[in-house]
């Protein structure tokens, strides 16, 4: 009885997440086939689609070359105020994505800590630098974590072995604790970009244009409504989904 | 020849406390201690692994206490042998010979054959049987050629049959090499059958250091003759003294025994249970302690029994079944308890 | 050197978040706390986090019901498809948010699937439901998972003993399973609810009004700049993390 | 009484093939088998914690096969001893009696009386040691008065001196409860100690049933004999055989066995290393061997020293390490190997 109640509920769930997903997905292909068609013919939909893959890419790039390295170190090391540390950096999980946007904005934007200084030379507000510094943020810490994660689960003995057998720091962590913590990393990096090409709200504050996937389905919905921006949501997961399928 | 003069550190529970230790070139030295007792943290500050809180090491005379692992210039087998999951048997023992930037493929071989491993170079640890992952371990942190080698627990992973070979393994090695060997065991007959010396190490501190039979004969304290197995703690005094033969009286019950004592001294006598023998006759001797009492407990434990006696005083005996099952041991039989003078270690 | 590069990047990952968020807050008290002061003396805007705040407390609550009962079955049985089950539950994390909106907009609008039937008893769009059922939608897996990883960490054998000593399978759920995952459970509604509240892009399609905080504070930066939404987003920021603070 | 009739489930890596076994009431039953052998399933089946693929189990004379394990009425305990570790020992004695609307204090402070927890109750399981978990989980288990008790591994998480206290409790309270208890371990001394009755599983199948000295002397099949420490098998062929004495030729040695068989039968006979005498002197009669031989081999184990024979045949023996002492045992030296043939166990 217990366990029956239990699967019903788990069914519930179940089929709220599948049919929402599956019911935009089919409707679209079954009402108005020739809508998807066009727009995935349609280059501004496609080169939007495109640029989401692309900065979530570079976000992802970043993550890696910065939070690994982070990681190594938590896992490591003990030091004081380790556990500030841990915490500031799992803060963006819990941002509300706007307030996010708004934060990026005061720093990366003309007038910024460091968006002012940088002016000249690169420009975040509304280019490509500020999407790929939005994404970065909020997905930054699902790359340190896992990382983190990874570099603990290889047992530091193995690390003590190889040191013994005569190899610096920074062979041992080439030849020994990366290999160990890949399959660790390449799920980090997984969902990190899978962060990153989903976020929105902190996007569209800090760079409406040029337009990422989301922010192009935000902006048909506003000025054309639903049945407008549907196929270009479609189109979206459907790439998404199909890329992680490929990657596992 | 390794030196190590104060060392102290402490790290999560456990602690090292002004440790200082000397092991001759060529030595089996065996560090033995109940578990928890620091035995494995000293091995790693030896191996550099930890930097110390205070104290010095030199490894052949040279001071490393601060030098990075890879300059200590010693093989380190730990107790689940660290090998590397991701490469084969053959790029394991590889690895110490690229870092160290060795090549020769006769290296490789020989200490393959050595170590009766060639069968297995193309295998990966995880297939590995707990004996194989030894040989590969010990052929990993030999192949280049080290004079000292750490062993941890080395023998506490293995079964019973294999621990056998594994323990011969290791005499040739360390025979055939002239290696200096540091093995650090909690098993008291691990010890005893591997060492030239032993130390003993109990909550972070050095008790004792000797040869096997100092250490098991002749236990410097009360702690140490317990953790070495003498389950038999008499309290007595001694009523007469000759030329180290004592006369020692705990309670109505009198025995001899040997060791320096004066007359009037209280001492503790120490006893294996399988020192001493049962009997259903008398058999005194000047050397020999033939105490009459009788059996209140028999627990048999395998190919062995335990047996209870009261003499008197309370002894605790180990003999073998099939003794036991001739004599008809069981609780309530009158049987003499027999033991050497020589066997009870005295200590005041 | 190698500790001492990585140190150096984790140095770098820590300031990036530190002092965005903090360049942020610091800003807003230093250089316009009337500002700030002005927001939170102003009705809408309270009345808008609060809601966040209730509406993501319903959406913990209702992933609670749905999402712990799933977690069991899927710690306890092995069934047929479950890989499938697990993947599809997961796909929420991954779906771009706007694309989110989208979906559950087409179920539960006014045309949809769920939605038109229910029309005359309950509407979503524009209205408390639907931000709860996006919010809920976006955090359910965080819930199911933590709930199963809980469940897995009970050993069997404690239900078994259970079991043995003559608790029907329902009392060996209350007073053993429940009692020793709750831990879990308690860290698995934390991140629901955290994230539930910082949900923007799929609330916003399906409800711009009522305003929850993340809504307001776009709308505000739309209408009339970073200036108007700084004091806002602070607010919401300082709200949550006191939260957070006070639960752990 | 348990009835189990051709019982057969896969589960995992493990799988019980067609077992059937009664176990009477009031009888201290031991299953023993080698790790793996799908023991701890069989009990978890009978439990009924899972579902049989077939065959049927009774209790007491009712078919409780697919019942949920609530209606099984019988104790069980663990190897973990798996207390609540959220509630305290007194919460999780009562656990029990809550389940079955048992309201009664005084139950509860007997238990405790009887297995000396009264000063733990306020404590939580995590603080206590191994051998009060046990007595807590025992406590727990017995407060409901059950007839049966099943044991999964009781003694193997206690360290070894409080292993033999724990023996006593069970078997005080199998006698004072007239409990029917179902043990299941992998140590043959445990076995042997404990049981009234043995079953030997071997993968996922009833190899032998009967009393310890039917298991222990007279074995199946050599499996079962290697099993419970027959370490020495010798191939021979019977060349005399009267009244139940048997001459038995192992290559170019002789020797007596009891035991029935043929003249000319080829035969293997088992030989436990520790029903093996070493002695200087030979001392052969009609009921005991005495072969010439040289040492071989001398292993140091602890109190016991293990020496290998070459008499012709290969022996194994196990001596305490005062006699191997006291007859100056080393590799090279002569001695005599001394068995009864009633020691031989003979399988054809």
């Amino acid at each position: 009885p217990l366990t029956f109640v239990f699967s019903l509920l788990l069914l519930v769930l179940f089929l709220f997440i599948f049919l929402t997903l599956s019911n935009m997905i089919f409707g679209q292909i079954l009402e108005d086939f020739p809508g998807l068609v066009k727009a995935a013919g349609n280059r501004s939909v496609m080169a939007a689609i495109l640029f989401s893959l692309y900065a979530g890419f570079l976000a992802t790039l970043l993550s890696l070359f910065l939070g690994a390295p982070a990681g190594y170190i938590l896992a490591r090391f003990d030091f004081p105020g380790k556990r500030l540390v841990e915490s500031i950096i799992d803060v963006p999980v819990v941002v509300p994505h706007t307030v996010a946007g708004i934060a990026l904005l005061t720093v990366f934007g003309s007038r910024g800590l460091i968006g002012g200084p940088l002016e000249p030379y690169i420009q975040f507000r509304d280019a490509l630098p500020g999407i790929v510094v939005a994404m970065l943020f909020v997905s930054l810490p699902y790359l340190a974590n896992s990382a983190r994660e990874g570099f603990k689960s290889v047992d530091p003995r193995l690390e003590n072995a190889a040191r013994s057998l005569g190899a610096p720091l920074w062979k041992v962590f080439f030849f020994i604790t990366l290999p160990l913590s890949a399959r660790h990393l390449l799920i980090g990096s997984v969902m990190t970009w899978a962060r990153a090409i989903s976020e929105f709200g902190a996007v569209v504050i800090i760079a409406y244009y040029p337009m990422i996937g989301p922010t192009l389905i935000y902006d048909r919905f506003i000025s054309y409504g639903l049945s407008a921006s549907r196929p270009i949501a479609v189109l979206l997961i459907l790439v998404t989904l199909s890329i992680f399928l490929i990657i596992r | 020849m390794i030196e190590i003069e104060f060392l102290s550190r402490k790290w999560k529970n456990f602690a090292l406390d002004s440790l200082s230790l000397k092991i001759e070139s060529g030595e089996y030295f065996v560090i033995l201690g109940p578990t928890g007792a620091g035995k494995t943290l000293l091995l790693e500050l030896i191996a550099g692994f930890h930097s110390p809180d205070s104290g010095r090491i030199l490894i052949d005379g040279e001071e490393v206490t601060y030098q990075p692992p890879e300059k200590h210039k010693l093989a380190f087998v730990y107790q689940d042998y660290s090998l590397f999951p991701h490469m084969s048997v053959k790029k394991n023992i590889e690895f110490g010979m690229r870092m160290k930037k060795i090549k020769s493929r006769e290296k490789l071989s020989e200490v393959s054959r050595d170590l009766k491993i060639t069968h297995l170079l193309d295998r990966y640890p995880l297939t590995l049987s707990g004996g194989e992952q030894q040989r590969v371990a010990l052929a990993r942190a030999l192949v280049t050629d080290p004079k000292i080698l750490l062993l941890d627990e080395p023998l506490s992973a293995l079964d019973p049959r294999t621990q056998e070979s594994a323990r011969e393994l290791l005499s040739d090695l360390h025979k055939n090499k002239r290696l200096t060997v540091l093995h650090i065991t909690h098993d008291q007959t691990e010890a005893r059958i591997m060492a030239d010396r032993i130390a003993i190490i109990m909550d972070g501190k050095l008790v004792q250091v000797g040869t096997p039979e100092e250490i098991f004969e002749k236990p410097v304290n009360s702690q140490v003759a317990s953790f070495v197995g003498f389950e038999n703690v008499l309290k007595g005094r001694v009523i007469s003294a000759d030329r180290g033969l004592l006369k020692i009286e705990a309670g109505e019950t009198f025995f001899d025994a040997s060791g320096e004592a004066e007359v009037g001294d209280a001492v503790y006598a120490f006893l294996r249970p399988e020192n001493i023998a049962l009997s259903k006759t008398s058999a005194q001797s000047s050397i020999r302690n033939s105490l009459q009492g009788r059996v209140t407990e028999v627990w048999i434990l395998g190919a062995l029994v335990r047996v209870k006696i009261d003499c008197g005083i309370h002894l605790n005996a180990l003999i073998t079944r099939q003794s036991a099952e001739d004599m008809n041991i069981s609780p309530g039989v009158p049987v003499y308890a027999q033991f050497k003078a020589s066997s009870v270690h005295i200590l005041r």
